[in-house]
């Protein structure tokens, strides 16, 4: 992907999806009569926006609540709370009818290839059910735009007749991003979508997706842990902990220069593929009991795994702040 | 070819073009041809097709290969056991059994496909939105399916007797407003636990609307009892259709269904029980073989499963 | 067979009998059906008692009758109730008066009509009169006075009636509605008391140690069962588990009559027949009414069909009725032209051709209703097949449910019907006022001046001029051709062997106050 | 056989019979495991690594079948053991962690009843005791409030904590010989960091033998000493980590190296794909499955397969090039030692 | 919970008002009436009686009536049982119906689902084969057939039964298995379906790779995932089989309920007609939400409740 190209398309202020203080509550029950008190506070008052044309990397750790963000973003969860604005519509409110239009607008890879795919259906009718809903193509055509979308993430075309159960991990979820492609949207969300990936077919993929984004100026919500591909794929990178964006700037930026104890905690574990260096490298080891979304902390969430925790930091919760240049995060060193 | 001598022109790089693999393009086949054709390897559903196809035939052709009619009486040969003369026996009024049995069968297998045709059509959509949609709407929909299934059948029997009177109408109109509750109720259990899976929050992010996501997704995951409740309401239709010919609902004497034949024949079991025993061979015959198709289309429908 | 648990004191003699469903009650006034019929017969006494079709005195020792018939003064025996107190002539004005309460709890008699020949009686329940204005007194705690409103020939066999046996009243009053089921207030008069009620399963009878015959009462206890299903109770017959049965699944008659020596035949005082609806084309012709009663074939349907021991009907009025004579009513008034062995096929089409359908051709399809029974759809469709067959005209038969056939059968929504009627009392009336043209049931739509006062007319006579004019209506009616009389009823059933003398009165009630058992 | 050899697979061919055709998923794949040891199986998606483990855990499901082979665990044949021999194997002395693990859950029990299951079975502790073990486990594999989540449902976890759960359930019962399916292609690095030093500390401390199916090269660098690289259905190239790093033999094994995106990598770059796609395994190519995206591919290559050839100690490839009479290529070889 | 429950029990309340006013309707509107007889009463009998029951008063008023007995929990006095009362009726029969329909359901229970089992684990197999034939020849075979079957086989011919009542446990033998058939077919039927599909899971791979038995693997992980269309069948089974069944307690000569309201349908004892429809549906709609709450049970991510 060409980053620099990608910008030069871009009109500055063309924001293509906004999220104002998103919020997505799960309630637990604890027994058969209880009453809904726990809630896990899966995404807690989140803000970002998405330029067109632009991907915006999603990052942190497991059960921070990406994939939640996600799925809420394209309503397959109702937010608790917050706004979605999407090409100008708030779509968080809307109801299945009104999303139709922007259901081609926007898509999905799962991040589990295998539960997402129905076992009934062929791989050819997967891929071509987007082209059904929305009237694309049909007959020959629509079998040639099934076979070219297949060979385009790396699986036979014959494949179309196969089931999802003949597959391995890494082909179910080639067939997961065929489908997603296969609308033509302007707006993917990618939750861990090369996760499963050997790396040849990862970096196949990710070429891809680059392509398409040259070529269609796509934008993406790239949800991935491996933090060399985000950077890689990513304009801008965001950093989740515990339901809340710690922080969020270019991702030069932010993989040079990381502000938040925990980005830079995240950044330094990273393994290395050469055994000389894996063997040697030195990481900031979290310490600490991993809070829980159930009642996360007081204060800055991260405070309690934090290295430079001050007391300040378990009481008053750090609030977004621009450290210049776009470079956005939650933490009371800066 | 040896390993320790291989060929110098063996050694020769390869072009790209040597390597474009030949592109077989194979046929694209939907899920439902697919699933045809894993029914038609399916040795017992095919005889199951058969055997159904043989006794429609037979329903239709059948009686007038007989020199008897279903009415036809010889009080005198009244009671006899099946013979070179009556296949079946006769009954006690000295009716040929075989050909009163032939008949028969053209009422039960209407109620059959009158069953089946209900169960499928609002049976399986009823369920099939109310557990889908859920909430209030499940709600009321499921307390319309308690209310039917609490009234009792009789009265309603009763009153569509006296409205419309009695013959075939009235059964299907009977089974068409009651027969598919219990089949609403199981699809409905399926839907509930198969709509939160992620391939119906795929679908749902395509853009798939309710129908589709119905139609497509959830009713074959669900096949599996769906094809089971089915196959099983076929036979107590046909017994609620000689109930319903007891209060007056059905056709008339002396046309006799399977049902209404078996339930005539049970009082003299002990003496003539070759009249119980043709009737009730028929409907299990084609319950089997209902079974038989039913199984296989089940298992033709999940491609998963083994053979 | 199993279940037959040696008895707790292994020297009582224990009868079961088969009463089939559930009584709607054994309360003597309140009841009107045959199974609580049957149990009441056993219990309690009337001031007569049927025996071998004469009456014999019961609880009156003797009688008198005044010479216009209208009062009747009864002497009572010396006889006790269950609970040892004696039995007294207010018991029987308590009873009585009591069928003819308006307002009785539970719920008033449905049987009252079978004492409107009292004096004041029908008035009293149609709450015209008052009940003390009912002609029926206690002289003293002996002597019973009744006075009729006409001379009524066959109200000493009504004395024998449940409706009319005494009940007590302190018994009563101690609980209006459930008395008769609680052995505790259930205190009888007759050979047997209850001493158990199992609902929906079994009544329990115990002798009677202060009846007034006890000592001629050789059983000990009765159970009386309530199995519905026929074949299930034959099947218990069979295997020894019960003693007397009176209702055998149809289709196992034949094999019975050859195989079991204990299979009888019981005769009925009740007539099948199928009525026409003289209002509606084209059976208001009545050429067409005699074509259709011509041409069919009773004995095949009795032997063939029904295979009951039913006999040919030729007469609406069944055996088992005598007039003043003493000779069969039916006898006497003869057979109308029908043959009871065989179609009259010749004469049936005669009669049609006259009647405009020459050869069945242009008669109209006709429809015969009968509420569902498995024997009364063999019974139409053997006619069905036999008027095809002889007459050559097409009938569509229909079955209903039987509330709705009453309903249609009594509103007149048909052409032909099935109908059926057993007598209540023995005298041809019971069947022939049936067809008083204000008779509740008289479906056929007939209405009939003459009919009317000729039954009217002879209400108030008696003996053979009371007779004549009944033969008379009896022709009427059968010339006429209201109604097509298919068979006279019979009752099949079995008694084991080990039970002897046991007794059923004409109208069919068992009676085990004089059997044993060995 | 060497004591200490804990696994042993010998010629392996395992197939699925599908409508189609035969779809021959392994085919011929050679390798063994000592006491102690972990080793990566590195593979393009689809070249059977996932269809090897199941093999050896004897889980394949139908139509899939072990056609041929010997898979000898402990000394013992598996191939040929009755089902509940295999039952008091598996769980015990062999466990694994599947790759997908939300359809690997079971959806109706919660997270902690299924970790309990196995640990009761094997190690006969009261359900106080399991479940005490299974939140120590749970807390192992770094979820938070572990005493809370042992009661969700599978539903209610994250992707990453469900395939921890799937770690915890595999790993409670210290089994002899782990198959870890992509244990962590679900993690954030740091979590997976948590996950490996947990997979090390068994190898080293009980002696647990691992194989460790991974894409995630960073992820086998750290853990494993050996490597085997598998397409196609076969394996490539075997060798130790540093032999296959820094001096791969196979020009698929290079291939896979070069398309890792580094941290170090430059702007405006692409990343270095293999381009096209694997062969069929329903017709397999009678020569070297790979020879139709190799860039150094021979006629050879497409007529028949190459056997394999050793080049160090321990150290094999399945590649014509390395025949003495194969021209010599210049070929691009794996990581300079030392980049960052 | 609490309030998904306190939320049904209104709609519950809703739909058995609905059930009253429709079956009470319907029955007034067919034709016939309590004291419609072969020999039809005379008129002055009839007013008596209706007079007595309060049949001559304006239909409104006989509802409202009723509904206020209803309310009370007085259902009325039977028109063909003199001087019971409905409730009495239930009180007798029920015990008497629930014993023999709990023993079906357990035996429904106990024996359909191991079946179905069985079934789908010998797949295609000669177990799954003779199973199926026989569960189709259950369903075949109604009950009325059964029972009289029974009775003819094994009271008649070989005489090991008794043919009536319910004294010893070996009177609960036929009625059990008569009343059972059906069901147990169905419920085999059922849980083989749902199995076949449960075994290609997953999760059951997982199960297997814990080393858990068989017995364990089917009996826990795959049975609770195939229980949903049973649990779907079973509860308003429940509900129909232990208020008892017409025909069996016919065949058998059993003194429970089931009789009362076919036999109310046919003589037009309104009373007891309204009495065992309120009774049937108040318990099916007991057993409806007991399988809805069990949905939830079994199935942790169906929320019936939202
Ligand atoms: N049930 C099946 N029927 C037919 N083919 C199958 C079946 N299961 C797997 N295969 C095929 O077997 C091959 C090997 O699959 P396997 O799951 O082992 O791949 P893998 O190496 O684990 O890949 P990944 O990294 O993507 O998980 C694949 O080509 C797949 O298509
Ligand atoms: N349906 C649900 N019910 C209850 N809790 C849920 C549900 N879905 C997710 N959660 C919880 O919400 C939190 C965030 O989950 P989410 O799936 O968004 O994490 P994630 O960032 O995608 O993690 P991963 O990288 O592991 O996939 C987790 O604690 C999870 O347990
Ligand atoms: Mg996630
Ligand atoms: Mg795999």
């Amino acid at each position: 992907m060409n980053k620099n190209n990608a910008n030069l398309l871009k009109k500055e202020d063309d924001i293509l999806l906004e999220v104002k203080n998103l919020k997505k509550y799960f309630p637990i029950r604890k027994g058969f009569f209880g009453k809904d008190i726990q809630y896990v506070k899966a995404v807690d008052d989140v803000s970002f926006y998405i330029k067109r044309g632009e991907t915006l990397g999603l990052v942190g750790e497991s059960g921070c609540g990406k994939s939640t963000t996600g799925r809420t973003l394209i309503r397959l969860y109702e937010p608790t709370d917050g706004e979605i604005i999407f090409d100008g519509a708030e779509i968080g409110m809307m109801s299945e009818k009104e999303m139709l239009p922007f259901r081609k607008k926007m898509q999905m890879i799962f991040q589990d290839p295998y539960a997402s795919l129905n076992t009934r259906m062929t791989v050819g009718d997967i891929i071509g059910e987007a082209l059904d809903i929305h009237k694309l193509a049909s007959g020959k055509e629509r079998t040639e735009i099934i076979h070219d979308l297949l060979s385009k993430v790396g699986l036979n075309p014959d494949h179309a007749i196969r089931y999802p159960h003949e597959f391995s991990g890494g082909q179910r979820q080639r067939i997961g991003i065929a489908r997603a492609l296969a609308v033509r949207p302007e707006f993917i969300i990618c939750d861990e979508p090369i996760s499963a990936l050997d790396v040849s077919i990862q970096a196949q993929v990710v070429n891809m997706l680059g392509d398409l984004q040259q070529e269609l100026g796509l934008t993406y919500l790239f949800i991935a842990h491996d933090l060399s591909m985000v950077r890689y794929i990513s304009d801008r990178v965001g950093v989740m902990y515990l339901g809340k964006l710690v922080e969020i700037a270019d991702s030069e930026e932010l993989y040079e220069k990381p502000a938040h104890p925990y980005t830079q905690a995240l950044l330094s574990a990273i393994p290395i593929p050469d055994p000389d260096i894996s063997k040697t490298k030195n990481r900031i080891l979290l310490e600490g009991d991993v809070p829980s979304p159930l009642n996360p902390p007081s204060g800055c969430r991260f405070c309690t795994r934090c290295p430079h925790a001050m007391k300040k930091c378990s009481e008053i919760e750090p609030q977004m702040k621009d450290i210049g240049g776009g470079h956005m995060a939650a933490c009371h060193l800066l | 070819m040896d390993i320790k001598n291989i060929p110098q022109e063996m050694w020769q790089p390869i072009s790209t073009k040597d390597r474009e693999k030949e592109k077989i393009a194979r046929p694209s086949m939907t899920y439902w041809q697919d699933a045809w054709r894993r029914l038609k390897k399916n040795k017992l559903a095919m005889l199951g097709l058969v055997m159904i196809a043989f006794i429609f035939a037979l329903a239709i052709v059948g009686p007038w290969l007989s020199s008897y009619s279903y009415s036809e009486q010889n009080l005198l040969r009244g009671n006899e056991a099946p013979s070179a003369d009556h296949i079946f026996g006769t009954d006690a009024h000295g009716r040929d059994l075989y050909v009163r049995v032939l008949y028969g069968a053209r009422i039960s297998l209407i109620v059959a496909v009158v069953a089946t045709l209900v169960n499928f059509f609002i049976g399986i959509i009823y369920g099939g939105i109310s557990g889908y949609i859920g909430g209030k709407v499940d709600n009321i929909m499921m307390r319309i399916v308690d209310i039917i299934s609490t009234i009792p059948l009789v009265l309603y029997a009763i009153i569509l007797m006296v409205v419309i009177g009695s013959g075939l109408k009235s059964i299907i109109i009977t089974l068409g407003t009651i027969y598919w509750v219990r089949m609403a109720r199981i699809v409905r259990g399926q839907i509930l636990s198969l709509k939160e899976q992620e391939y119906v929050l795929a679908a749902k992010t395509l853009g798939a609307g309710t129908w589709r996501i119905l139609f497509r997704h959830l009713i074959p995951n669900a096949m599996g009892p769906i094809i089971v409740t089915m196959t099983m309401q076929i036979p107590s239709a046909i017994f609620t259709e000689s109930f319903l010919s007891f209060i007056g609902l059905g056709v008339s004497a002396p046309m006799a269904s399977w049902g209404s034949l078996a339930s005539d024949a049970l009082g003299g079991l002990r003496s003539y029980p070759y009249q119980l025993f043709f009737p009730a061979a028929a409907i299990c015959i084609t319950m089997l073989a209902f079974n038989f198709l039913g199984d296989g289309l089940r298992d033709a429908l999940d491609p998963r499963l083994r053979k | 067979g199993c279940g037959q648990k040696a008895p707790a004191e292994p020297e009582k003699k224990v009868l079961r009998w088969n009463l089939g469903a559930e009584p709607k009650t054994i309360d003597p006034q309140l009841n009107s059906a045959s199974d609580g019929g049957h149990v009441i017969n056993n219990t309690f006494e009337g001031l007569m008692r049927e025996k071998d079709g004469k009456l014999e005195p019961a609880m009156a020792e003797s009688y008198e009758v005044s010479k216009d018939g209208l009062t009747y003064t009864f002497h009572l025996r010396d006889a006790k109730w269950s609970d040892g107190k004696p039995v007294k002539a207010q018991d029987f004005v308590y009873a009585w008066k009591r069928a003819l309460d308006p307002n009785l709890v539970p719920e008033p008699s449905e049987y009252a009509f079978q004492l409107f020949y009292i004096k004041g009686a029908q008035e009293a329940y149609e709450g015209k009169g008052s009940l003390d204005d009912v002609a029926i007194v206690a002289k003293d705690d002996k002597t019973l006075e009744v006075t009729l409103k006409a001379p009524t020939p066959y109200f000493l066999n009504l004395t024998a009636f449940y409706t009319y046996m005494p009940v007590r009243k302190d018994m009563v009053e101690k609980d209006p509605e459930g008395w008769a089921r609680n052995p505790e207030t259930a205190v009888s008069n007759g050979p047997f008391k209850l001493v158990e009620y199992a609902m929906g399963d079994r009544i329990v009878l115990e002798k009677n140690e202060n009846y007034w015959k006890a000592d001629k009462v050789n059983i000990d206890r009765i159970e009386a069962l309530m199995i519905v299903e026929e074949s299930t109770a034959l099947t218990a017959y069979e295997s020894g588990e019960i003693d007397v049965i009176d209702k055998i699944p149809v289709q196992e008659i034949p094999r019975l009559q050859a195989e079991d020596p204990t299979f009888m035949i019981w005769p009925e005082i009740g007539t099948y027949y199928y009525i026409f609806n003289v209002t509606k084309s084209p059976t208001n012709d009545v050429r067409v009414r005699k074509a259709l009663t011509l041409a069919i074939d009773r004995k095949a349907i009795v032997e063939k069909v029904t295979k009951g021991g039913q006999i040919p009907a030729t007469g609406f009025t069944p055996p088992g009725l005598l007039d003043a004579d003493g000779k069969e009513f039916h006898e006497v008034a003869g057979d109308y032209g029908i043959d009871p062995n065989g179609a009259k096929v010749e004469e049936a089409k005669k009669l049609l051709a006259e009647a405009g359908y020459p050869d069945g051709k242009g008669f109209p399809e006709i429809e015969i209703v009968y509420n569902t029974l498995e024997s009364h759809k063999a019974v139409a469709e053997a006619i069905q097949e036999m008027w095809k067959q002889n007459l050559g005209i097409k009938v569509k038969l229909t079955n209903q449910e039987w509330a709705v056939f009453q309903d249609t059968r009594h509103n007149g929504n048909f052409t032909i019907a099935r109908a059926g009627w057993l007598g209540d009392y023995a005298d041809p009336m019971t069947m022939l006022d049936l067809w008083l043209s204000y008779s509740g049931n008289n479906d056929a739509q007939w209405n009939s001046p003459e009919y009317d006062k000729l039954i009217e007319d002879s209400k108030l006579l008696t003996g053979k001029e009371r007779f004549d004019l009944l033969y008379k209506a009896q022709d009427l009616l059968m010339n006429e051709m209201i109604v097509m009389p298919i068979y006279y009823y019979t009752r099949p059933q079995m008694v084991s062997e080990r039970v002897k003398n046991w007794e059923k009165t004409k109208m069919g009630h068992w009676f085990f106050g004089n059997a044993s058992i060995e | 056989m060497k004591n200490d050899r804990v696994l042993e697979v010998k010629n392996l061919r395992t197939s699925f019979f599908t409508h189609v055709g035969e779809v021959k998923a392994i085919r011929g794949v050679s390798f063994h495991l000592d006491k102690g040891e972990a080793v990566g199986l590195v593979g393009e998606s689809g070249s059977g690594k996932s269809v090897t483990s199941m093999s050896i855990m004897r889980l394949l499901q139908y139509p899939g079948k072990i056609v041929d082979g010997e898979i000898t665990f402990k000394g013992k044949d598996i191939v040929n053991l009755s089902e509940k021999e295999m039952q008091s194997i598996r769980g015990n002395e062999m466990a694994m962690i599947f790759q997908d693990p939300m359809t690997s859950l079971n959806p109706v029990y919660t997270v902690g009843d299924q970790i309990m299951e196995a640990i009761r079975k094997h190690q006969g502790l009261n359900k106080k005791e399991a479940r005490k073990k299974a939140i120590e486990m749970l807390k192992l594999v770094g979820i938070p409030s572990p005493q809370k989540r042992v009661d969700n449902y599978p539903h209610e976890f994250s992707g990453g904590m469900r395939q921890r759960a799937m770690i915890a359930m595999a790993l409670s019962c210290e089994p002899n010989l782990l198959i870890a399916d992509e244990p962590t292609t679900a993690l954030d690095v740091t979590i997976q960091a948590q996950i490996l030093e947990l997979m090390k500390d068994l190898k080293e401390k009980i002696n647990t033998s691992i194989i460790l199916i991974t894409h995630d090269l960073g992820v086998v660098a750290d853990v494993c000493s050996r490597i085997i690289v598998m397409y196609g259905g076969l394996i490539m190239e075997e060798g130790t980590t540093e032999q296959i790093f820094y001096n791969p033999k196979h020009p698929y094994t290079m291939g896979l190296l070069k398309s890792i995106p580094r941290l170090d990598l430059g702007e405006n770059q692409r990343l270095v794909p293999i381009e096209g796609t694997p062969p069929d395994l329903l017709k397999p190519p009678k020569g070297c499955p790979f020879a139709a995206r190799c860039p150094y591919a021979m006629k050879v290559c497409q007529e028949m397969l190459p056997p394999y050839f050793e080049t160090e100690e321990n150290h094999r490839s399945m590649c014509w090039l390395l025949h003495k009479d194969a021209p010599q290529v210049d070929v691009d070889t794996g990581v300079k030692r030392g980049r960052v | 919970m609490g309030r998904f429950i306190a939320n049904r029990i209104v709609s519950m309340v809703i739909t058995l008002l609905l059930v009253i006013t429709i079956t009470f309707l319907l029955m007034h509107a067919i034709p016939g009436g309590p004291f419609t007889r072969e020999k039809a009463l005379p008129p002055a009998v009839i007013k008596a009686l209706e007079a007595k029951y309060k049949l001559d008063q304006p239909l409104w008023k006989q509802y409202i009536d009723y509904l206020g007995g209803v309310i009370k929990g007085d259902l009325g006095p039977s028109f063909q049982r003199t001087g019971i009362t409905v409730n009495k009726l239930i009180e007798e029969g029920f015990p008497v119906s629930a014993k023999i329909g709990g023993l079906s359901v357990l035996l429904v229970l106990v024996l359909g689902i191991p079946i179905g089992i069985i079934s789908a684990l010998k797949q295609n197999k000669w177990q799954d084969q003779l199973a199926m034939f026989m569960a189709t020849l259950g369903v075949t075979i109604p009950s009325f057939v059964l029972g009289t079957l029974i009775i003819y086989i094994f009271s008649s011919k070989l005489g090991w039964l008794p043919s009536y009542g319910l004294k010893s446990w070996k009177h609960y033998i036929g009625p059990v298995i008569a009343l059972s058939g059906f069901s147990l077919s169905f419920v085999a039927r059922l849980t083989r379906s749902s199995m076949l599909e449960v075994l290609q899971q997953d999760y059951i791979r997982t199960a297997r790779a814990k080393g858990l038995s068989e017995f364990v693997v089917v009996g826990k992980h795959a049975l609770k995932n195939a229980l949903i269309p049973v649990v779907t069948y079973v509860g308003p089974l429940v509900a129909a089989i232990l208020t008892g069944s017409f025909v069996v307690e016919r065949i058998f000569a059993i003194p429970g309920m089931g009789k009362h309201f076919v036999e109310s349908v046919g003589n037009r004892d309104y009373t007891v007609l309204m009495g065992m429809t309120i009774f049937y549906a108040l318990f099916l709609v007991v057993m409806v939400l007991v399988v809805d709450v069990a949905y939830g049970f079994i199935d942790p991510r169906i929320k019936v409740d939202e």
